[in-house]
């Protein structure tokens, strides 16, 4: 029971972490109807601006926040400078600039921080937390307190803000949204620029658990889209229930089953809801309209 | 008409890339006639992940080639080294192989710094004739036996057996397992359940986690209630820094549920004590003396040629040297003293005999005995146990 | 008229080129790279007939080189099964690989199948990495002889290079007719508009699984030739960043052309050979390009998506229209 | 002769019923016309006419054989073409190339007949390109035939289009909006295609907004109104049917749905 419990607590540390990244996603879905491939760099980057930050001296807390907004900043510069000027909004296009984005990114975060693994200390040190013989490590605490108050925090922004009805109203319809004055071009950059700051956030909350590098960013990028899409693209609430019961598969695979299913999961669930049900599982529709 | 121009400029760009190829090939038969050097050539990773380790190899194999030239060369020829970068990639590990062997002619490849880039160049080395030196650590390089292929690094097949008899010495019979599923972990994987079986010790947990895992708790909360008195950690990547961090968290590091970890040549890295910190404290693992040269004890011949070049290195460079910069050392010296035997003229199949016949040849790693069936060429004898310590390692004795 | 003597001009003078360059080239190793520039070649005239004709995104390429060369390689070197049949074998299989990866990706556009192939290449990878007894695992397959027909074996620089190239050619040679006919307008119908293509009767299904086992096969035949040239094969050769690499060269040589892709292959891959093809070039020269390649790639794929969409072929295209 | 039998099609999306119920025919040889303000439901019928989409009830018979449950590509084998609202056009490939897609929905898919230049693959080609050429000539656009797709102003788009259209050999031709975005020369070019068209025996279906047009061409018209057919009759009677001028009053001259 204490195992289960175990298992269950690894498996919603990893899973919030994915949700954080699978949010991205849908964002810029969201506003753009297309893919960010370079998702998973802006998690990269999150961890390794944070640990650049906190080597210049700064406190944990201001390290963490100039992370999040330097990540955030760099999101919407690469919409403004890479996906903006494509014509048309064309999918094939957007596709190829974000993959060319991440690699680009990647051999930026080589160049200046090099090819090592990099560390940054726990947010509060100290034992673990004991509940039913499960043990939670503080960090642990952390990444799902962050998790919380980011998803509670874009509910707010989207439900009770001039801001997120903008947003969710570009959704919907961008042409439509120009009618009624909101500047579609802004909200798209602003949901990029939303989607880097929440990849970072979460690259940031794991970083003390499990160092990072230049290349992590590829890896977590598949899993955030497979959590994204269990929970079916269109719907925010929805990834993020995506990210928990992906992290809780892998956790309960590599608990109960052999690791070396753990990385083929999300592969297959990927391939799973793609080809069975692209809509996702969670419900969101993506049902293109003729 | 407006065509004919494309026409002509595309006539030039074939005549241009006709011609420099030409010009290629002049250019590497030109100058072989005022001496008669010895060609070595060397694949290394002086760009990409292993960057750092390629950068200290081609400093430390510069550095010894510029000695052996002032003292003469071998036997009054000196030795010229061919440096190809291969950028952490194995296609291109095998191009820069290629280059070596069909346009430089080199008689020995030094080589690679990865365990994937050294397994990718042995087609070419098999087919050329020429021996291959590596010096990267995988089991594979010279546990897939390969007539032609040497190694200088600590192997799996002797750190494995030295760690798990300290295990042993330390009073516990029954351990756990934790290995990667990439190179390192599945190399010695085998190898550990062989020795274990051997030593009488019983595995009561056997875990795998895959590069890139961030989360290992559902393997070590597995491990902590399959009763094990000691944990073994075999990987050589980042991951090992999560694995004692939830090790940590499951409170397996302190206290009355604390369990000693063990591991082998892969946590020799400063990130892994500075990574994991306290999480890591009191972490023992096994590698080659040299980590800490005083290990060889101040009159030993290892002492002596250890320090030497720690000394001229640091002179020459402004830097101890690390153990990457000492398996390279170790490289060029069996080539170095291969050709000393089989002579300045010896072809490839030569040179890869002489190297086969090395005994009893000290170096940095320890001393080297190759035979017809050993291409690592090191004994356990060469070994010694750490440490780590306030994030650092130390010895263990 | 005019226009197409003159294409038909370069196309003998390539030809020639390219068959006659093992007579003036006599170093070795640059027939090598020359070898290798043909395999690359090879793959991404399959991915140009998907990408750049159909509009279908795949980033799983590698996966299907892969797929070709661990069949070769299993079948020549473990079942010693003739060279020739093995070729044929690893042709099919990939085949068969992109008829799977075909089917239920016909309900997917755009972003939805660029990541089922990244996800089906990557399920690949991870495939080649545990199927130790078949694969040889993460320490690769070694071992791999010679390409030999009968009693002849391939075995020199000169008559590899020639091997690869002929392959190269029927491939084009293949691709070219099809891109000049009814399948390569049905293709181009479904990338400029599917529904456009529906409506006049193009059978979609029909030509997507079509491009897809087509590019797949050539991927396979890529794979299996490399596996018995170089004689060894691991699965960090066939990552998804270098499917990425391949879709780059095909983004860069432009969409409806075979002809951009082409150059963009030879340039690209000959720009990580730079040292050895210009003789004078400084070291330090050499590892900057070898250091910054992806970020070359990246920047380059940006810049040719934002400023010139149809790439090389198009800047081709513009250039004779404006001259 | 009845060619197309339309009856009780009916589609929903969610609650929303937008196509409900829809009964109507189509007489050989004739131009019909069916009209509606926006939103009544014209596109969503256009598709579930052509195999886009699926109706949830109803069946739609074209010359005896049942359409619903086909491919487009079926649909459009059986003889019954269309164009769209939004025009469909393949923006990389001339205007004799978009048509000669269109003049080969009759052919195989011919990957190796292609790829070994057989004989029969480039005579069929040919044959096409010919065909095509006819078309453009025939539609009076043949001096576009070697732009791009993408570089056509919007009304010779339209045009392409339906030369694309007629060059799958349809005996049955669906028209979305042929006129929308045409200046008044272009819509008499197209009035007097649309009259030729029907000459060589085509029979015309045209959702329209246009009414000039509408009432010009067309034999019969058949108004939707929220999904439900409200009224069907020759022009003249439509025109003074008080449930139509109801469902039209208060509607700007609609642009776009």
């Amino acid at each position: 029971m204490a195992e289960l419990l175990q298992f269950v607590i690894a498996g919603l540390k990893s899973g919030s972490i994915y949700a954080l990244v699978a949010l991205g996603f849908t964002i810029v879905y969201a506003a753009t109807g297309a893919i960010n491939f370079a998702q998973g760099e802006f998690y990269m980057l999150g961890g390794m601006l944070g640990v650049w930050f906190v080597s210049l001296g700064l406190p944990v807390p201001v390290a963490a926040l100039c992370a999040v907004v330097s990540a955030a900043a760099a999101g919407a510069l690469f919409e403004l400078a890479a996906v903006r000027p494509i014509a048309g909004g064309d999918p094939l296009r957007i596709i190829i600039v974000t993959i060319g984005g991440s690699v680009v990114l990647r051999q930026l975060a080589l160049h200046l921080f090099g090819p090592d693994e990099l560390t940054l200390a726990s947010f509060t040190p100290g034992p673990s937390i004991r509940l039913f013989g499960a043990a939670i490590e503080r960090q642990t605490l952390w990444i799902w307190a962050l998790t919380l108050v980011a998803v509670v925090g874009l509910v707010i922004l989207y439900r009770r803000t001039a801001f997120g009805k903008a947003m969710r109203a570009t959704s919907l319809r961008r042409d439509a949204a120009r009618l009624v004055g909101i500047d579609a071009r802004a909200m798209v950059t602003a949901s990029f620029a939303l989607a880097a700051g929440l990849g970072a956030l979460a690259g940031l909350a794991v970083t003390p658990l499990t160092q990072t590098a230049f290349d992590v960013g590829a890896g977590i990028g598949v899993k955030g889209f497979s959590a994204a899409i269990l929970g079916g693209l269109g719907n925010p609430i929805a990834a993020v229930g995506g990210g928990l019961v992906l992290g809780l598969l892998e956790s309960l695979a590599a608990g109960y089953l052999d690791p070396i299913y753990k990385d083929a999961i999300s592969l297959i669930v990927l391939l799973a809801v793609l080809f069975l049900r692209p809509q996702g599982l969670l419900g969101g529709s993506g049902k293109e309209k003729v | 008409m407006r065509n004919a121009r494309w026409v002509v400029a595309l006539a030039l760009v074939v005549s241009m890339t006709v011609g420099m190829s030409g010009c290629g090939a002049q250019g590497t038969q030109g100058d072989s006639k005022t001496a008669e050097p010895i060609k070595l050539g060397a694949v290394l990773s002086l760009t990409g992940t292993y960057a750092a380790l390629g950068t200290a190899e081609k400093q430390a194999l510069e550095l010894e080639s510029a000695r052996i030239n002032k003292s003469g060369g071998i036997d009054g020829h000196p030795i010229e080294l061919v440096i190809e970068d291969d950028a952490t990639d194995e296609a291109k590990a095998v191009a820069a192989a290629s280059k070596l062997i069909e346009q430089d002619e080199v008689v020995a490849i030094l080589g690679a710094t990865g365990t994937g880039q050294s397994m990718a160049i042995r087609g070419d080395v098999d087919r050329a004739q020429v021996p291959q030196i590596s010096m990267a650590g995988g089991t594979a390089i010279t546990q897939q036996f390969d007539a032609n292929v040497f190694q200088t690094p600590w192997s799996n097949t002797i750190v494995v057996p030295f760690v798990l008899d300290a295990i042993k010495k330390s009073g516990v019979s029954q351990i756990a397992l934790i290995t990667d599923t990439g190179g390192y972990g599945k190399d010695g994987k085998p190898i550990i359940e062989a020795s274990a079986a051997e030593l009488g010790l019983k595995i009561v947990a056997n875990e795998t986690f895959n590069p890139g895992d961030t989360d290992m708790t559902a393997q070590l909360t597995k491990i902590r209630a399959s009763g094990a008195k000691a944990v073994l950690l075999w990987t050589a990547g980042k991951e090992a820094t999560t694995i004692m961090k939830n090790a940590q968290g499951l409170g397996m590091r302190d206290g009355a549920t604390a369990v000693p970890f063990f591991g082998g040549s892969g946590q020799a890295r400063l990130e892994f004590g500075e990574g994991s910190g306290d999480a890591a404290e009191g972490f023992t693992f096994g590698t080659g003396k040299s980590l800490v040269s005083t290990n060889w004890g101040p009159d030993s011949e290892e002492f002596k040629v250890v320090s030497d070049f720690a000394k001229r290195y640091e002179a020459a460079y402004g830097q101890a040297p690390d153990i990457f910069a000492g398996h390279a050392f170790d490289a060029f010296l069996i080539v170095v003293n291969a050709l000393k035997a089989a002579g300045p003229d010896a072809d490839g199949a030569a040179i890869r005999d002489a190297i086969e016949a090395t005994n009893g040849l000290v170096g940095f790693a320890g001393t080297f005995t190759y035979s017809a069936t050993d291409h690592n060429g090191l004994t356990t004898e060469d070994l010694s146990l750490y440490r780590f310590a306030g994030g650092m390692w130390e010895p263990a004795e | 008229m005019s226009s197409r003597r003159a294409r038909a001009i370069v196309i003998v003078i390539s030809t020639l080129t390219i068959a006659l360059l093992p007579l003036v080239v006599q170093d070795r190793f640059l027939l090598k790279i020359f070898t290798f520039v043909g395999l690359n070649a090879l793959v991404v005239v399959g991915i140009s007939l998907l990408f750049g004709y159909a509009g279908q995104v795949s980033l799983g390429h590698a996966g299907f080189v892969g797929l070709g060369a661990y069949t070769a390689a299993f079948l020549v070197a473990r079942l010693d099964l003739p060279w020739l049949l093995a070729m044929v074998a690893a042709g099919l299989v990939t085949a068969l690989g992109g008829m799977v990866l075909a089917v239920p990706s016909l309900r997917l556009k755009g972003h939805y199948l660029a990541m089922a192939t990244l996800g089906f290449g990557e399920l690949m990878t991870l495939g080649f990495k545990e199927a130790d007894f078949v694969t040889g695992g993460v320490n690769g397959f070694s071992g791999v002889p010679f390409p030999s027909v009968g009693a002849l074996v391939l075995d020199t620089p000169q008559q590899l290079y020639w091997l690869v190239w002929s392959v190269v050619g029927v491939a084009l040679l293949l691709a070219g007719n099809i891109v000049a006919s009814r399948p390569g307008r049905a293709m181009r119908a479904l990338h400029g508009s599917e529904l456009g293509a529906q409506a006049s009767g193009v059978d979609v299904v029909g030509v997507k699984v079509r491009a897809f086992v087509l590019s797949a096969t050539f991927a396979g035949l890529s794979g299996a030739l490399y596996a018995s040239i170089v004689g060894f094969i691991s699965p960090s050769l066939f990552t998804t960043a270098a499917s990425v690499t391949f879709l780059a060269m095909a983004v860069i040589g432009g969409s409806n052309s075979l002809a951009g892709p082409l150059l963009s292959v030879v340039l690209l891959t000959l720009l990580e050979y730079l040292d050895a093809l210009v003789p004078g070039i400084s070291r330090t020269t050499a590892e900057v390009i070898q250091a910054y390649q992806a970020d070359i790639y990246g920047l380059a794929i940006i810049a040719v998506i934002l400023f010139a969409p149809s790439g090389l072929a198009g800047m081709w295209r513009r250039t004779r229209s404006t001259v | 002769m009845t060619l197309l039998k339309v009856k009780d099609v009916t589609r929903r999306f969610g609650g929303l019923v937008a196509v409900d119920s829809v009964s109507f025919e189509v007489h050989e040889g004739t131009i019909k016309a069916l009209i509606g303000p926006n939103g009544a439901g014209k596109s969503t019928l256009f598709n579930t006419l052509t195999g886009f989409d699926r109706p949830d009830l109803g069946s739609v018979t074209f010359d005896g054989t049942e359409l619903i449950g086909r491919a487009p590509r079926a649909v459009v084998r059986a003889g019954v073409a269309r164009t769209f609202q939004n025009t469909q056009l393949f923006n990389q490939m001339t205007a004799v190339e978009n048509v000669m897609v269109g003049a080969q929905a009759h052919q195989g898919r011919g990957f190796s007949a292609a790829a070994l230049r057989l004989p029969r693959a480039m005579a069929e080609d040919a044959e096409s390109g010919r065909e095509a050429a006819r078309l453009l000539r025939l539609i009076g656009i043949d001096e576009w035939s070697g732009t791009l797709g993408g570089d056509l102003p919007a009304g010779i788009r339209r045009l392409v289009e339906i030369a694309r259209a007629l060059a799958t050999s349809p005996r049955l031709l669906l028209l979305d909006e042929p006129a929308a975005g045409l200046n008044a020369t272009e819509t008499a070019e197209l009035i007097s295609t649309l009259f030729r068209v029907r000459d060589s025996g085509i029979t015309v279906l045209v959702v329209e907004h246009d009414m000039g047009l509408v009432m010009e061409v067309s034999d019969e018209i058949v108004v939707l109104d929220r999904g439900a057919k409200i009224a069907e009759g020759p022009p003249r009677i439509i025109q003074k049917d008080p449930a139509v001028i109801a469902a039209y009053l208060g509607e700007e001259e609609p642009d776009d749905e």
